[in-house]
């Protein structure tokens, strides 16, 4: 038994290529636990910053600076009475969060947060992505439309016509990065993992490969993304000031809750599909810049070093408690947590770990940098009015993204055409 | 001018200048939420809130039953209780009730009081679990409601 | 003016040179009306005659008391002539006891000069009032409430209706002998099906 | 005056033979609990698709009979409940209140009282326009100002509860002047208020104004001629940002606001943006009336001689002042009694909502929301 694991660790395939359905079932879980932890983080996350963006404290009374907020959440939401409109479309009702999780998680199949750290290597993997995340729209319209009331109504219908509009826009830009894999190889590639390969070999992220092209593919990609999963300035199906809470104005409890799982997953793999196909997926930064043997420990370090300052932040913290009684839980718990955190982190140095931690930690930290934009847009801007959204979607972001193609085209194919020109 | 307008707008400034006020508010010294039972408001003298009967030095209550508090009240919320006392042939004070259920802290009732007897003092916890709770009886009247006090 | 039996002009002012409208004596301690006299009296008197009964002013504030048939005239010949553009204020005033109880007020203003008037016109229980909304916009709600609260009925008002008590609601509640202990008895026991708590 | 009331009593049910309602149209309840309504507003709406065709507003759900309550209640015990007309502007609604009384009693105000008055009604404004902004912002989607907003009006509220003793429902003056005297220190903390507070209204200037976003939303949504506003009677800020300069502190000065110089911001396009930059600038100018107030306060008695129990003469006075949300107005009638024989409220909230019906028919469900905020609205002075 410990034979086949340590014959498969070395093993440079991911599991689904590999045909290993042990491993498979494994990654699976692993990947579902993960996003899983990272949903729950990213709600702690999530009303942290934005309370301290909005000069308040966020959550401080469950656990330590409201570290046990998300459990307590999670547990309110299971408790909480889970009631069906009365004359509601029964099976399509309950069947809308099903839809919507299902797609959500679907698409973390071919997210590669490694070399091999990916459930299987699809040959198509950006178009099963992008396939499978539009499939949440069905879900939202079912919800819309099984809640037999005028705001969820509305609500669907918005946000159907939203991510139809957006999508065209993103799957240009997703186009342009493709076409720019196949500047080394000749023959470009669809597969993440070949695309963060060719980054690799292209010794630069297609996010700064032909200057502006590369940059506003990302800044394009960003902007329909955040359209994609209703969030911040385009949150128009789910805008409390007009349609209460929108195409969820009628669910609640646990169904409102796996709404909630979804919306946070897709916005995890709508950010990964950004990071891998301009950001460089798993590069640490400037691995042929900056190559070699001990520039690669060095860059090892970095996952176990931040592991440990976090504990140590958690231990400042500890310190700034004050003393009363009703407070020795909560500064016991921050104890506790930051001990935890301390030991990640000296573990990640050991050097057998260290070196397949390192992938996964640069992946996680681009698109934690993306969850913090969503959350920044989110403080920051009002909301567009469902007319304008239509207007940037077909009038701005879709010209501008067919535009980037059309660049990344000409200037793919520079030599050639000067030489067709001088001859 | 044009030409700066339009790349302003190109680039996203104004986005971003709202983004950098937001980004700028994140620092810990800006934080103003008080967490009520640890870090309690500091109330000013004025702050019009639980109401009290005084008393003077030696404990006797200055209230002399003249009722003008219970014909000043907007919402006729005091009823004042008093006994003929025969030899001083002055009123002494029975029962005093005062509905603090009704009660909008007006203060007209303090301002009416010739003898200073009755005072709006500075508490604020008032919140108790029964309605009956908050028909006020003298003696609460005198050394306020006890309610549990909360520490965390 | 409460007691001012309708028709005859106010008991007259101890003879005072009331040219121009004399400011509230600020020594006196209690201003007291005078009759107010000035071009645009003039005017309305000799278009209107007997319609305009009387024309006063009470502590610096001009009012006209003017017949219920010629005050729809008066207040279109104010808007138009004069210069008063905007209606700031519409309301009524309940005296049970005279013959002709409800006393409509219209408080109108003109931005040019500066100056506000108020109209007012004497109504029996059950007549209804004309409609100022054709040529204020901003009066159909206040008509409304007036209709709601004291039931007065404005002829030619596109939607008279109750506008602040519930649709169904009997009584008006802002006349003097509407007595507010029992006044939601029925509507409490209707929709509510409990004894009302007064 | 178009019939714009296109649906029997909200309450009755459609009676068949009359369809108001084509086949692809929808009735939406934008109902009493509702997150932007500021208040419980019933505003209904006749939808196709998005577009709103028709529109019609229910109030009354907050209908507390304050003018049958003056009926029953001295001159003096109806100081408390004039506060609960407009929640967020207590102080300027007491002296409204106060100066009708004073105007029917003909008595005179001693100046260092009047100057107290002004720079707590001014206070009050700022108080009100805070939350308006807060809320306002907030109805279009952006969370944060309110925050802002709020944690600036926090040491306006400071002031009050130093002074008065409450924070919201104040009841700070009297008939006749101020009951307290200005508390040790109390121009020095309303100078820092002057100081601090100038700057902030200039951060919600790059997150809020320059923000392409708020211009799209606000830019010629909810537009209202000048012609239109004096036909609807409209008074305050939402008539300034259509362009007609009228401001009654200037044009009748009351409780000496003529001591003071500050400018009337006006609108040009009469739309919400314009509506926001009036009501930002006059933020300004209040900053600007209490500095001169706090500056200029001289000694002095702070209340007039008035009698403990008040019979004002036979009459009827009407007088109005420039509160936060346009002109409030009191039309007292007195019988000689001591208690008021009729007291009517002239509501700006209540006169301004009418025109929510004229400015947003034809736009979408999200200008309603953003009209209803522009229009500053408190359900407590539209139901008095």
């Amino acid at each position: 038994m410990i034979q086949s694991i340590l014959r498969y660790l070395h093993s440079d395939v991911t599991p689904g290529v590999a045909g290993n359905l042990f491993w498979v079932v494994v990654y699976v879980l692993l990947v579902f636990a993960g996003i899983s932890v990272g949903v729950i983080f990213m709600n702690w996350f999530e009303r942290k910053i934005m309370a301290h963006m909005q000069v308040r404290m966020g959550p401080m009374r469950v656990g330590p600076h409201g570290l046990l907020q998300p459990i307590a959440d999670a547990l309110k939401l299971i408790i909480k009475e889970d009631l069906m409109p009365a004359n509601a479309d029964k099976i399509v009702f309950w069947f809308a969060p099903v839809c919507v999780v299902m797609t959500a998680f679907c698409g973390f199949i071919v997210v590669p947060f490694g070399p091999t750290h990916a459930i299987t290597d699809m040959n198509i993997g950006v178009l099963f992505m992008l396939g499978v995340s539009s499939l949440g729209v069905l879900g939202v319209i079912m919800a819309g439309w099984a809640s037999n009331s005028h705001y969820p109504l509305m609500g669907s219908l918005r946000s159907g016509a939203q991510m139809v509009s957006y999508e065209i826009a993103m799957s240009m830009t997703v186009v342009s990065a493709v076409m720019m894999t196949s500047m080394a190889t000749g023959t470009g590639t669809l597969s993440m993992i070949g695309i963060v390969q060719a980054q690799l070999q292209q010794h630069t992220w297609f996010a700064f490969s032909f200057f502006p092209v590369g940059l506003t593919a990302l800044g394009v990609f960003s902007i329909a993304m955040v359209a994609e999963t209703n969030r911040a300035p385009f949150d128009l199906p789910e805008a409390e000031s007009e349609l209460v809470a929108g195409f969820l104005t009628e669910y609640s409890g646990f169904r409102w809750s796996l709404f909630f799982l979804a919306e946070y997953a897709g916005m995890i793999a709508v950010s990964s599909i950004a990071t891998t196909l301009w950001l460089g997926g798993w590069l640490r930064p400037f691995p042929n810049l900056l190559g070699g043997k001990n520039w690669d420990t060095a860059f090892s370090l970095v996952p176990g070093i931040t592991f440990v300052a976090l504990a140590a932040l958690c231990l400042f913290y500890f310190t700034r408690m004050p003393s009363i009684r009703a407070m020795r839980a909560d500064a016991r718990g921050l104890a506790a947590f930051g001990g935890v955190l301390g030991v990640i982190g000296i573990v990640m140095l050991l050097p057998g770990v260290r070196v397949r931690v390192q992938d996964i930690y640069w992946f996680t930290l681009k698109v934690g940098f993306f969850m913090y934009l969503y959350i920044w847009y989110r403080t920051t801007f009002p909301r567009y009015r469902f007319d304008q959204l239509m207007k940037i979607g077909w009038k701005v972001l879709l010209p501008i993204s067919i535009g980037v193609v059309i660049m990344t085209a000409l200037i793919g194919v520079r030599q050639e055409l000067l030489a067709l020109v001088w001859r | 001018m044009k030409i700066i307008e339009m790349v302003r707008r190109f680039l996203l400034i104004d986005l971003l200048e709202g983004m950098w006020v937001t980004f700028r508010h994140q620092n810990p010294s800006d934080l103003v939420t008080e967490q009520y039972p640890m870090n309690r408001p500091e109330i000013s003298d004025r702050f019009r809130g639980q109401p009290r009967l005084v008393k003077d030095e030696n404990g006797k209550l200055l209230c002399t039953a003249c009722g003008a508090c219970a014909l000043a009240c907007p919402e006729k919320l005091i009823k004042v209780g008093s006994l003929r006392d025969p030899e001083t042939k002055k009123k002494v004070l029975t029962d005093f009730d005062f509905d603090l259920g009704r009660c909008m802290f007006c203060g007209l009732c303090e301002e009416a009081c010739p003898s200073n007897a009755l005072n709006l003092s500075s508490g604020y916890e008032l919140a108790l679990y029964t309605r009956e709770g908050l028909e006020l009886g003298k003696d609460q009247l005198e050394n306020g409601i006890q309610g549990k006090v909360y520490d965390k | 003016m409460p007691e001012v039996p309708d028709g005859n002009p106010p008991n007259p002012v101890p003879a005072q040179a009331a040219t121009t409208p004399a400011a509230a004596p600020a020594a006196a301690p209690k201003p007291v009306p005078q009759p107010w006299d000035c071009e645009l009296v003039q005017q309305l008197k000799n278009s209107y005659g007997s319609g305009i009964h009387d024309a006063a002013t009470f502590a610096g504030q001009n009012y006209l008391v003017v017949d219920r048939a010629v005050c729809h005239d008066v207040l279109l010949y104010l808007y138009q002539q004069l210069g008063y553009t905007s209606l700031t204020d519409l309301t009524a005033v309940h005296y049970p006891k005279d013959e002709l109880p409800f006393e409509m007020v219209w408080i109108l203003f003109s931005m040019a000069a500066n100056e506000r008037v108020r109209v007012k016109a004497r109504f029996a229980d059950g007549e209804s009032a004309p409609t100022v909304t054709d040529r204020w916009v901003g009066a159909n709600w206040m008509e409304r409430e007036v209709y709601d609260m004291f039931g007065i009925r404005f002829t030619g008002h596109p939607d008279l209706r109750r506008i602040l008590m519930p649709d169904e609601w009997t009584g008006h509640p802002l006349r003097k002998d509407y007595d507010p202990h029992k006044q939601d008895e029925v509507w409490v026991r209707k929709n509510l099906g409990i004894e009302s708590g007064q | 005056m178009s019939d714009n009331r296109f649906y029997d009593s909200p309450i009755e049910e459609v009676a068949p033979g009359n369809t108001f309602l084509d086949s692809n149209e929808l009735v939406l309840n934008m109902g009493p609990q509702h997150p932007s309504t500021h208040g419980v507003l019933r505003v209904i709406l006749k939808l196709d698709g998005e577009k709103v065709n028709g529109i019609e507003c229910v109030i009354g759900y907050l209908h507390r009979g304050i003018e049958k309550v003056a009926e029953h209640r001295t001159w003096a015990q109806f100081g408390p409940f004039v506060d609960r007309l407009d929640y967020t502007a207590a102080v300027s609604n007491s002296l409204g209140y106060c100066l009708a009384v004073e105007k029917l009693l003909g008595v005179e105000v001693p100046k260092r009282a009047q100057y107290l008055r002004v720079i707590l009604t001014e206070l009050c404004r700022l108080a009100s326009h805070q939350v308006w902004l807060g809320t306002h912002v907030l109805d279009i989607g952006a969370v944060t100002p309110l925050f802002y907003a709020f944690r600036d009006r926090e040491d306006i509220l400071n002031v009050f509860e130093k002074y008065c003793g409450a924070r919201l429902t104040t009841h700070a003056f009297r008939i006749g002047g101020c009951r307290w005297d200005a508390y040790a220190g109390f121009a020095e903390q309303v100078l820092h208020i002057c100081d601090d507070l100038g700057p902030k209204i200039d951060e919600y200037r790059d997150l809020i104004t320059g923000n392409r976003i708020w211009l799209q939303r606000t830019k010629n949504v909810g537009v209202i001629s000048a012609e239109d506003c004096i036909a609807y009677g409209i008074t305050g800020p939402v008539l300034r940002g259509s362009g007609v300069e009228w401001d009654l502190r200037k044009k009748q000065p009351y409780s000496s606001y003529e001591d003071f110089d500050f400018d009337i911001p006006i609108g040009t396009a009469g739309d919400t943006f314009d509506r926001y930059v009036v009501r930002v600038e006059e933020m300004h100018q209040s900053i600007r009336i209490i500095r001169q107030a706090t500056e200029g306060l001289m000694e002095g008695p702070i209340i007039a001689k008035v009698p403990k129990v008040i019979k004002p003469p036979v009459g009827e006075v009407y007088v109005s002042i420039e509160a936060p949300k346009g002109e409030l107005g009191f039309f007292l009638v007195s019988n000689g009694s001591a208690m008021p024989y009729r007291v009517r409220v002239r509501p700006p909230s209540f006169i301004n909502l009418q025109a929510l019906e004229k400015m947003a028919k034809g736009s979408l469900v999200a200008d309603v929301v953003a009209i209803i905020g522009t229009l500053d609205i408190v359900l407590g002075e539209v139901d008095r």
